[in-house]
């Protein structure tokens, strides 16, 4: 094995304890950033290491998974019906009405409450919001500059690591709106 | 504008006057209307309800149809006595409007773009709505944290390093309880300007005023502060006094302003 | 592959599954009793899925080991170094909702979670009363005589030790708060 080899080795087991042992998702930067700064590995060196390692984990039960803060040792999906049976507590369910808002901040951000509303047609509760704010799925990036300054909402890495996403983009996609061809004549 | 034809059951909203049978073709089984408000997100999904119930085009949805659907229906939860929410009426408004916009005769070289035409809009809204539906059901079908999603934890207790805890000073505590007792304040008011919007109240109002002053101009009743639902709310009101003939509508020339009139005083000391 | 080995492997899944998502090491017993009562394994099959997921990290960062009460996935001891640096780098913070919680009980004590919920506006997570509990600034102070009988929480003497507060009454008086409490407008 050559010393570049053996180093590399090594620094894919640091890079596995440190995933392991992190409360939270890592991104490369957080990761390079635990070692000395004149010993640092360049991120390519950190991105293969992953790499490597999420093929060793391939056929376990677990996965080295990608969400928008980073890196995350988790469970495999196909394990969560096991798993689900070591917690007494059933996991929360979110009404319509809470997803259909983060949906709408998630897919047109930045919006005010006012965009909310309007979209959905119903006035949307100061709980709502403040759940959204308090489980920092959603921030406040700024107002808008109309009378009364409403807050313009933007969603958090929380939402998408919440969720199990990269990236806004992996987001499911929003259905094409069909093109509205209403004939001259208003049929009644 | 105002000529809102006769078989639009406002009157069901405001007085509950009974029904002596069901409508024939309403599409929610009877039983199920005491949980309607639940069960609806607002207008818009009950409208999306009752056009895919049917198979309709949403791009070519038969307005008359869905009106007096649409009608039937908030007219049986109102006359359940369940609090509607304001945002039904205002729908209900919404679809008078195209209702009546489309009976009256148009000027020939009046060719309208989309945007003109209220159905448009309507469409327009209730597509963007069902696109906004779907992604939150393909929101919540995505898995998640607490409900799919396990973190892999491992035991950590030989690094023999003390982990640092949050560092708090009991400022930061204080601060965060005024932050609640802001929210408070602010939920507080916020329960104020929401309460419902009564269109019998509003009759109220109105006669009231034309006591002090016995004709208004139109515009005059309406605050706009209350944002739409209080436009609507105002606009039945005018339109039941009228339907009650305790008011009068009156216009002095065409595409001057209207203006209320009390019609019989004596009838509106009865309100 | 036979029938059996299939069976073995799967297993191991689920072993390793578990693992990883207690948050406590598991005895055989404990593991067992993760299977329908009717469809366990025996616990000779669970020991013999340990073993092999045991060979299986051997060149891992991480390893299983047993400890009293128990099997869980540990940080190996070459690697304790590198989380130590982890560790020193990362001082947690608190949120907004987690020091929130903490007024509430400081000033409205006891409380239940029921109570802090209806004063926040916004449901309170587990996960905060347990950061509370093992911060030991919160304890369990008797149960409320409603239905369900909820748990009444209290501030702990390391609370104020930590605070450098010799009693509750050297707290600042929170003026609003008593205005608001007379005017009734939370439930104190």
């Amino acid at each position: 094995m050559s010393e570049n080899q053996q180093e590399q080795g090594e620094l894919k087991r640091i890079i596995e304890a440190l995933l392991f042992a992190s409360d939270s998702p890592m991104s490369l930067q957080q990761l390079q950033a635990v070692f000395p700064e004149l010993d640092a590995p360049r991120k390519q060196a950190i991105q293969q290491a992953i790499d490597s390692i999420c093929l060793d984990y391939q056929s376990s039960a677990i996965e080295l998974h990608q969400v928008a803060s980073g890196w995350r040792f988790q469970v495999k999906v196909d394990m969560a019906s096991w798993v689900a049976r070591l917690f007494i507590q059933k996991p929360p369910k979110y009404s319509r009405a809470l997803l259909e808002t983060i949906a709408i901040i998630a897919y047109q951000q930045p919006v005010t409450r006012g965009d909310i509303e309007e979209i959905r047609g119903v006035s949307v509760s100061t709980y709502m919001i403040d759940t959204l704010l308090d489980r920092e799925w959603v921030k406040v990036d700024g107002h808008k500059e109309t009378p009364g300054r409403p807050a313009l909402y933007v969603t958090t890495k929380q939402f998408l690591d919440y969720f199990n996403l990269a990236s806004l983009d992996d987001m499911p996609a929003l259905q094409e709106l069909e093109a509205l061809a209403i004939a001259g004549e208003m049929a009644i | 504008m105002l000529s809102i034809p006769e078989e639009i059951p406002f009157r069901a909203i405001v007085d509950g006057k009974p029904y002596q049978e069901l409508p024939k073709d309403l599409y929610i089984p009877p039983e199920a209307l005491d949980v309607v408000l639940e069960t609806f997100e607002g207008p818009l999904d009950l409208l999306l309800y009752l056009i895919r119930k049917q198979n309709l085009d949403i791009l070519n949805i038969p307005i008359l149809q869905i009106t007096q659907q649409y009608m039937q229906y908030i007219s049986i939860v109102g006359e359940l006595k369940l609090e509607l929410a304001a945002e039904y009426l205002l729908m209900a408004a919404l679809l008078a409007e195209i209702k009546s916009r489309l009976l009256l005769p148009r000027k020939a070289e009046q060719i309208e773009g989309d945007e003109d035409d209220p159905r448009a809009v309507l469409i327009r809204r209730l597509q963007e709505y069902e696109r906004i539906k779907n992604a939150a059901e393909a929101l919540d079908e995505l898995p998640r944290l607490e409900r799919d999603i396990v973190v892999a934890t491992i035991d950590t207790s030989i690094v023999k390093v003390q982990r640092p805890k949050a560092e708090v000073q009991f400022q930061d505590i204080v601060f965060a309880l005024q932050g609640i007792l802001k929210r408070a304040d602010q939920l507080s008011h916020h329960v104020i300007t929401k309460e419902p919007l009564s269109v019998k109240d509003r009759m109220n109002q109105i006669m009231k005023q034309l006591d002090v002053q016995p004709s208004l101009l139109f515009k005059m009743l309406f605050t706009y502060e209350e944002g739409r639902p209080g436009v609507v709310v105002a606009f039945l009101a005018i339109l039941e006094l009228s339907k009650a003939e305790l008011v009068e509508i009156t216009q002095a020339e065409p595409f001057s302003e209207l203006s209320i009139r009390v019609k019989n005083k004596a009838k509106a000391e009865r309100v």
